[in-house]
């Protein structure tokens, strides 16, 4: 039993210490807390972007930022409760998911500020600021990209999961290939998406790379040479995929691919960019200049919310069909679906 | 033959009861050393750490204090019902935990092991909303305990089927309570963003009518809801049931012996089908209560791994319904602490999961922490508690 | 003539048990020494002491005057000591080959086994010593004298000289037990030390050239069995006189309570092990069912009792069929069952006493009101039963598990017995029981058929289906070879009939 | 009385020849009902056979009419039924051999009636996808063989495949990574027949902990120090195609089987000496002895618990090996919980191919099949949802656990803990 007392000292000693030093947040300035959507803050997708703009607002505004996961339901309300129990200055919850938590909060303590990725309000919350992204638009531009640039005349996307956020990148992407065709006379194929049928090709996950390698390897037997995998982090199993083969090329989602996974520059295409980061930035800049509105911010083509990082290869006759495409849609002419 | 006087009974009793509860214990609390030591490694002061976990869990006594001096000289309640939100929110984490862990308990005690309290969880959070969200105009009275049974029912039909490929055909209910967790997680990804999408774009249930949900005690954002008191009762109907009634007994002959019950009579398929029923249940209950006391709605992100959880909960509760409401208890600190902790550590709250699976090993295995600790064992028979793939 | 073996002190114990106090044995070159004992008197202990599978406390072993250790079989083998243990050490699904080489086995090619080169020595041991075996055979597929012969050459493979044979004729029929004998006196020819092992009194008388009595785990006496006989053995084994005959007077059958027709059963790996049974057994009589052990005797027991599903054929008890009916309804009916393995079918050792004690009825009144248990008349059956039937434990609360073998046995009885009963079934009842057990169990069992309950009695035990017996029925191969009259059979005819051979056909030869 | 037990045997006999019969026929049936009305005449259904990029010699592809090749589908259901029905075929494998293979293959053609569909491709992946669950079978195999249940596979595949990337991207070497996979893997089995064996704890309740500690332990460490220096700790790259000069170029059969990476030969050709061990060597003798009848190979001083250590400790590096096919093997980097049940599916490959090594490799096919089957289908816009497709590998797993469990035999003391 000697140990055993031992370590119960120890134990006793421990907690009164711990009780002394418990509760203390470090730092001066603008409080910023961010509440993630499953995943992670490390999803490699929205979570991850999403707190790139807090991380650069901590570098360049000085605030004090931190996030909180959620890995449950439940989770949503009792982290913004957290935050709202640290007195924090902004809460930015990301996904839609967490729509009903944040309003909840936000109407019971109107004095806090949010920030919401991906979900707008009907009507809008005063102290809430809603982040949404027109992401159809840049895969319209995405699929006129790969339509433009594929050899087989096969290009292909797949998925996570079949939800609406998923899908509306395939849709778009559908749209542009589509309307790549009717411009210019091809009958380029899309592979793994039918906007007709709501129905494509999933994984059934975020997370098996084993998975997403797989689907994108098919995808590729049956003659698409570019790939725009829509499935955070799975996606990259693809991109690998491709980087070992040669036989393929990858459009990466969210944020510019040759930058987040640099290692498979060679085979990405383009990417599909979501600026969240620079919407959450944005928008933690306004508490600090103390210019802060709710309302509803749409990220669009329009204002750099959302676009396409540039095509590799591309020939000038393509750039110069993107350009017009972009500013088509802008203009709205053209209608993306 | 017998006699033992009572009060010598009582005695042994006592003492049964304290080494009952040493492994245990020091499981956890070993469990929470090694959890330091890699907290530690990860760079982070283990101290800090913990006392953030335990403020997260129980609140902090400044605030209570605080909270009283404001509550006595104005009358405002809310920051003493802010005080005492960490408490109450550790009581409403660990409400489903007491349900998937009577689940996962009432399979060892018929030695079965019931890895799909998971899927169960799910199918029964789904069934409790359809049937809060579909039904409209019932009284409270009628449609909240209707919402519980259905999502008990879900769970049980979850439940009943690899009970009863188990019990017709042998086909081990560890692999196929596994694969009917993922068949569950696919099922609710089409549900969800099909029959039961709810309106908007989002893969979500709609939102339950109020009249089914579980009576909440506290103004928001206190959660604490009628749900844990079901929970609790849960756990003594299934003492009730395991230990004084002969469908209790049939289930634990069957577990302890399964040829002995065959011979004395005892129905085993039946009782293999009831079990996993039941467990099923139980394991859709703490969808029920979730779905209805804290959550309204069912999305994705609906589990974080409740039913993984309760295994250790059974472990840790030697599958007795009071030790699992305390293991609940210990999991719903843990878990909900954990909030805390990672906000005013910033420790990520996998090193929660790093620390139950040493709690089962050093449950499972009390050799170690006798060992370690150099506790005298004492001697009786360890209930078995799972079998090969033949049986 | 020098001591080839020798056990000094040999001293054991287990938690609560003394196995071994100050053993000391020693074995002659070239001759037979007989362990004689009761089941529990410690003889198994001390030749798995012997063979390295325990260590002992205390006490010393030479080996041809030289002290050894023997800390595993390892070094067992290595001295020349070999064994035959009572429940085989063999692999079923392995050929003989395969179990003879284990352990010990020769390489081709620095990693391939090298079967034939076994196989060709397996065939040199049997021309030798007359143990005529297939190499390539199964082991599952052989009969247990035969397996019996492969654990022989097993040991005679590893060059062993001094054999110990642990129960040997348990499991054999008295052919079988005279050809045993006859490779025992090939083997002491061939200059083999044998210790054998066993609580038979003629056995020992028959083969061997001294013996020595063990019980409670001390040493009684040794004696050459020119100076004993029957009656003065059972005395040093037992510790006091006992009448070796069961005292019952002459059955009064009357009509028929089980009627088996054309029974066929399906073991669990689903051989067909019993084979068109036929039988009956009426009030008031006891139906010895002799065989070798595996002959199909266990899974008529299960069949009857429902734990097993009939492959055709009838079951009808008192006039009622019950060959679709479940175990709790043939139980309902009246039938008690004694289970073969009391730790596997009869109780649940982590259960309380109290508990095994209505393991059969706790759905019924008094101990169960709906579906509520009700303590107090459990707690008040078990205070009773446990008084009547003399189970020697301190408390009803304590768990089966705690009790000895024979207190066990007394729980099942106590249970079984303590209801109406039509039909007992008592398969294997006094095995590995001390003699009061035995003989207390048979007296309960006489007490049932006095009372006009058929009884079936299944036994391995020739003379205990002699003792109890008014009719026998022999099974082998899972058929019945004949049902006869008790006082109008031999031990030899029974044997015969064991052993698959009609007397009838035999003279014919 | 030999007569009567003829006819009981012959009885089931005969029940199963009208078990089997009465199934192909419904199977012909539904194939010519259910497939066969809705193929449009006249359809034609691709077969590619040529693999992007391969070094196997271009062959055409296979053009099939859609609608008769259906029908005949139907036609050889139905006469294999009513042959059955009459007659009687002997071999239950060859009848389970075509019911599947009349189902599936109409089944395709039906999904892809004008349409192309490459099949060399899915043979291809099928192998691929095998892969892994392969590994886990062998590791179940070579364990239960010594009777110790490892549960904990899939925990430590995780395990592993961190390891490996870790290490590989650390070293630079891919060799280094999968070393210390192996390593890993063995370690943490190595700590399970620990645990097991000296402390006799429940062998299902150790795995489930190593599931548990595993997933947590790599979600921790992903998240915590690598998710911020991926290039650093996680980019290792993977085991590029190795193609067998001369084989690969066999069409069809040399992308399929001779142009994989190393860890893919390297599953094969455990398979091939695990199966030698096993049956032929004083090692796999002893093992088997272990797990049949550990007294009686503790009697022939054989060391029961030496002989599980190690065999357990093997299987764990199987599994290590395993692990890196998912990072350094497949994809070059780890992510959490990336293994996806597959440890579990290796489980059922074990009972499936009835704890030996070929047969577990065979079963494993067969899940790989139905996986790279799923994608297809997915990819054809079979008019099924999605997430139905992707219950398949898992229904499939229940499937056969529940048809074969009952007859396949596990070793005697699986699961059993040995007291001396």
């Amino acid at each position: 039993m000697k140990k055993f007392h031992f370590v119960m000292a120890v134990l006793i000693v421990a907690s009164m210490v711990l009780t002394a030093c418990g509760g203390g947040a470090g730092g001066g300035g603008l409080k910023v807390g961010m509440v993630t959507d499953l995943g992670g803050i490390d999803d490699k997708s929205f979570n991850a972007t999403a707190y790139a703009g807090v991380q650069q607002a901590i570098d360049e505004l000085g605030v004090d930022g931190k996030y909180l996961e959620s890995t449950q339901q439940a989770d949503y309300e009792k982290n913004i409760q957290q935050f709202v129990d640290e007195e924090t200055d902004l809460i930015v919850t990301v996904g839609f998911l967490l729509g009903d938590a944040t309003k909840a909060a936000a109407e019971a303590n109107p004095e806090s500020k949010f920030a919401i990725v991906d979900f707008a309000y009907d009507p809008t919350i005063p102290n809430v600021l809603g982040l949404v992204f027109s992401i159809d638009q840049a895969t319209f531009l995405a699929g006129y990209a790969a339509a433009g640039s594929t050899k087989t005349g096969k290009v292909a996307t797949w998925g996570g999961i079949n939800i609406p956020p998923v899908a509306d990148f395939m849709i778009g992407f559908e749209a542009g290939v589509n309307y790549y065709n009717e411009q210019n006379g091809t009958s380029v194929e899309v592979l793994g998406w039918d906007t007709a049928a709501n129905e494509g090709a999933f994984i059934g996950n975020f997370e098996s790379l084993d998975d997403g390698r797989s689907i994108t390897e098919s995808l590729v037997q049956e003659g698409a040479d570019i790939v725009m995998p829509v499935a955070g982090p799975a996606g990259l199993g693809g991109a690998a995929y491709c980087a070992e083969s040669g036989s393929c090329m990858v459009i990466g989602v969210d944020t510019d691919w040759t930058i987040s996974a640099s290692e498979y520059t060679d085979v990405i295409l383009t990417s599909v960019l979501k600026n969240m980061n620079v919407a959450v930035f944005e928008a933690i800049k306004s508490v600090q200049d103390g210019t802060f509105a709710g309302g509803l911010y749409i990220g669009t083509l329009a204002n750099d919310g959302v676009g396409l990082a540039a095509v590799k290869g591309a020939s000038d006759e393509l750039n110069a069909g993107l350009d017009a495409v972009k500013q088509g849609i802008i203009d709205g002419t053209i209608a993306v679906r | 033959m017998s006699n033992t006087t009572a009060p010598e009974k009582k005695e042994k009793k006592r003492s049964a009861i304290w080494s009952e509860l040493l492994v245990p214990v020091l499981a956890v609390v070993s469990g929470l050393i090694l959890g330091a030591i890699v907290i530690v490694v990860s760079g982070e002061n283990p101290f800090r750490a913990y006392g953030a976990l335990f403020t997260g869990s129980f609140g902090s006594p400044v605030r209570l204090i605080d909270g009283l001096q404001i509550y006595s000289a104005t009358g405002e309640t809310r920051q003493l019902l802010r005080a005492f939100y960490p408490l109450t929110e550790s009581l409403v984490t660990a409400t489903p935990y007491i349900f998937a862990g009577l689940s996962v308990a009432l399979g060892f005690r018929c030695g079965l092991f019931n890895i799909g309290a998971e899927g169960q969880f799910f199918i029964g959070a789904l069934s409790a909303a359809f049937v809060g969200y579909s039904i409209q105009g019932l009284p409270m009275i009628i449609h909240l305990p209707l919402a519980i049974l259905g999502g008990a029912l879900g769970g049980a039909l979850w439940g009943m089927i690899p009970g009863y490929l188990k019990a017709r055909f042998g086909a081990h209910e560890v692999v196929n309570t596994i694969m009917m967790n993922w068949i569950a997680f696919r099922l609710s990804d089409w549900l969800l963003d099909g029959p039961m999408k709810g309106p908007g774009f989002r893969p979500v249930t709609p939102t339950i009518f109020e009249t089914a949900e579980l009576p909440r005690f506290f103004p928001d954002p206190l959660r604490f809801n009628l749900g844990f008191f079901l929970a609790l009762l849960a756990a003594y109907l299934v003492y009730w049931f395991l230990f004084k009634t002969t469908l209790g007994f049939e289930i634990r002959s069957v577990g302890a012996n399964p040829d002995a019950a065959k011979y004395a009579g005892m129905n085993i398929v039946r009782n293999f089908v009831l079990v996993m029923v039941l467990a099923g249940g139980l394991a859709g209950l703490a969808g029920s209560a979730q779905v209805l006391g804290v959550d309204y709605w069912v999305g994705q992100g609906f589990s974080a791994g409740y039913g993984f959880d309760a295994i250790a909960i059974a472990l840790l509760g030697k599958s007795h319904p009071l030790g699992v409401v305390l293991a609940a208890l210990l999991f719903g600190f843990l878990r909900s602490g954990a909030t805390n902790m990672q906000s005013m550590a910033s420790i990520p709250i996998d090193i929660i999961s790093i620390i139950q699976g040493m709690v089962i090993v050093f449950i499972a295995a009390p050799e170690i922490i006798r060992w370690f600790y150099r506790i005298r064992a004492v001697k009786k028979d360890e209930t078995v508690l799972t079998r090969g793939w033949g049986s | 003539m020098t001591n080839v073996l020798e056990l000094r002190g040999i001293t054991k114990r287990f938690p609560g048990v003394l196995a071994n106090d100050k053993v000391d044995i020693s074995l002659r070159e070239g001759k037979i020494l007989a362990l004689l004992g009761e089941n529990g008197a410690g003889k198994s202990t001390l030749m798995n002491i012997l063979y390295g599978l325990y260590k002992p406390d205390e006490g010393k072993i030479f080996v041809r005057g030289r002290e050894v250790e023997i800390e595993g079989p390892n070094d067992a083998i290595s001295q020349g000591i070999g064994m035959v243990h009572q429940h085989f050490m063999l692999v079923p699904v392995m050929t003989v080959t395969e179990n003879v080489m284990l352990g010990i086995e020769p390489v081709r090619g620095g990693v391939f086994l090298d079967r034939e080169k076994v196989a060709k020595r397996i065939k040199e041991i049997s021309d030798q010593y007359g143990l005529e075996v297939d190499p390539h055979a199964y082991i599952k597929d052989l009969p247990v004298g035969i397996q019996q012969r492969v654990e022989i050459i097993k040991v005679l493979y590893r060059a062993a000289d001094i054999l110990i044979l642990d129960e040997p004729t348990a499991v054999l029929t008295p052919q079988e037990v005279e050809g045993l004998f006859k490779i025992i006196e090939t083997l002491i020819k061939g200059g083999k030390s044998i210790i054998f092992i066993t609580h038979k009194l003629k056995e020992v008388l028959a083969i061997a050239d001294d013996i020595t009595v063990l019980r409670l785990g001390t040493v009684v006496g040794s004696i050459k069995p020119q100076d004993a006989t029957s009656e003065i053995l059972a005395t040093m084994m037992v510790g006091r006189d006992v009448s070796l005959v069961v005292q019952k007077g002459p059955a009064k059958p009357a009509e028929p309570v089980l009627v088996v027709e054309n029974l066929y059963v399906r073991n669990e790996r689903q051989h067909l092990t019993v084979q068109g049974v036929s039988f009956n057994v009426r009030k008031g009589e006891i139906l010895g069912v002799a065989g070798v052990q595996g002959n199909g005797q266990t899974e008529l027991v299960y069949a009857l009792t429902g734990l097993l599903p009939l492959e055709s054929g009838s079951i009808h008890l008192l006039d009622e069929p019950i060959h679709r009916a479940t175990p709790r309804d043939i139980l309902e009916r009246g039938v008690a069952h004694i289970p073969e393995d009391r730790q596997r079918h009869g109780l649940i050792l982590t259960f309380p006493i109290h508990d095994n004690l209505m393991l059969c009825t706790y759905y019924k009144d008094p101990f169960a009101k709906g579906i509520s248990l009700q303590p107090v008349s459990i707690f008040k059956n078990a205070e009773e039963l446990v008084e009547q039937y003399d189970v020697r434990t301190p408390s009803i609360y304590l768990n089966a598990g705690t009790l000895s073998g024979g207190n066990q046995q007394k729980v099942i009885v106590a249970r079984e017995f303590s209801r109406p009963i039509e039909l007992l079934i008592a398969s294997q009842p006094t095995r590995g029981l001390d003699v009061g057990s035995i003989e207390y169990i048979h007296k309960q069992i006489i007490k049932k058929r006095d009372e006009g309950a058929g009884v079936l009695l299944v036994s391995s035990e020739l003379d205990e289906i002699l003792a109890l017996s008014d009719r026998i029925a022999v099974m082998y191969k899972g058929r019945i070879m004949d049902i006869l009259d008790a006082d109008k059979t031999s031990k030899e005819q029974l044997g015969l009939l064991m052993a698959g051979v009609h007397p009838a056909e035999s003279s014919r030869k | 009385m030999n007569n009567s037990s003829i006819d009981i045997s012959s009885a089931i006999e005969r029940r199963r020849r009208i078990s089997f019969g009465v199934t192909l026929l419904v199977v012909g049936l539904v194939i010519y009902l259910l497939f066969g009305s809705n193929t449009k005449p006249g359809s034609l259904t691709t077969f590619g056979l040529n693999l992007l990029g391969s070094q196997a010699i271009e062959v055409s592809d296979l053009v099939i009419p859609a609608l008769p090749a259906v029908h005949l589908m139907a036609a050889i259901a139905v006469f294999t039924g009513a042959y059955q029905l009459a007659r009687g075929v002997r071999s239950t494998g060859w009848l389970i051999g075509i019911l599947a293979f009349t189902f599936v293959f109409a089944f395709l053609m039906w999904a892809a009636q004008d349409k192309s569909f490459n099949l060399t491709g899915m043979l291809q992946s099928s192998l691929v996808r095998a892969t892994p669950i392969a590994l886990a079978a062998l590791c179940g195999v070579i364990s239960e063989r010594a009777a110790v249940i490892n549960i904990g596979i899939e925990g430590i595949m995780l395990m592993s495949a961190l390891v490996a990337v870790v290490t590989a991207t650390v070293s630079g070497s891919l060799y280094v990574g999968l070393v210390s996979a192996i390593i890993m893997g063995g370690l943490v089995a190595a700590f399970h027949a620990f645990l097991v064996i000296r402390f006799k704890v429940d062998q299902i309740i150790s795995g489930v902990a190593i599931n548990i500690f595993g997933a947590g332990a790599t979600s921790f460490i992903s998240s915590r120090f690598m998710a911020h220096a991926t290039d650093k700790l996680n980019n290792s790259g993977t085991f590029p195609i190795i193609a067998i000069p001369g084989l690969s170029k066999i069409p069809v059969l040399g992308p399929v089987l001779f142009e994989n990476n190393l860890i893919v030969y390297l599953t094969i050709l455990l398979v091939i000496v695990m199966h030698i061990m096993l049956f032929y060597t004083p090692w796999g003798l002893r093992t088997r002895a272990v797990g049949e009848h550990p007294k009686a190979a503790d009697t022939l001083g054989v060391n029961v618990y030496f002989m599980r250590f190690v065999n357990v400790t093997l299987g764990g590096m199987i599994a290590g090996l395993g692990g890196a096919y998912f990072t350094i093997g497949s994809v070059g980097r780890f992510d959490e919980i990336m293994t996806a049940g597959k440890g579990f599916i290796g489980l059922a490959a074990m009972v499936f191919g009835n704890w030996n090594p070929i047969g577990a490799y065979t079963s494993s096919l067969i899940f790989g099949f139905a996986d790279s089957l799923q994608v297809k289908l997915q990819i054809l816009r079979v008019p099924i949802p999605s997430e139905f497709l992707l219950m398949a590998p898992y229904i499939v797993t229940m499937i056969i656990l529940t048809g074969v469990v009952g007859r396949a035999i596990p070793p005697a003391a699986d699961g059993q803990p040995y007291e001396k």
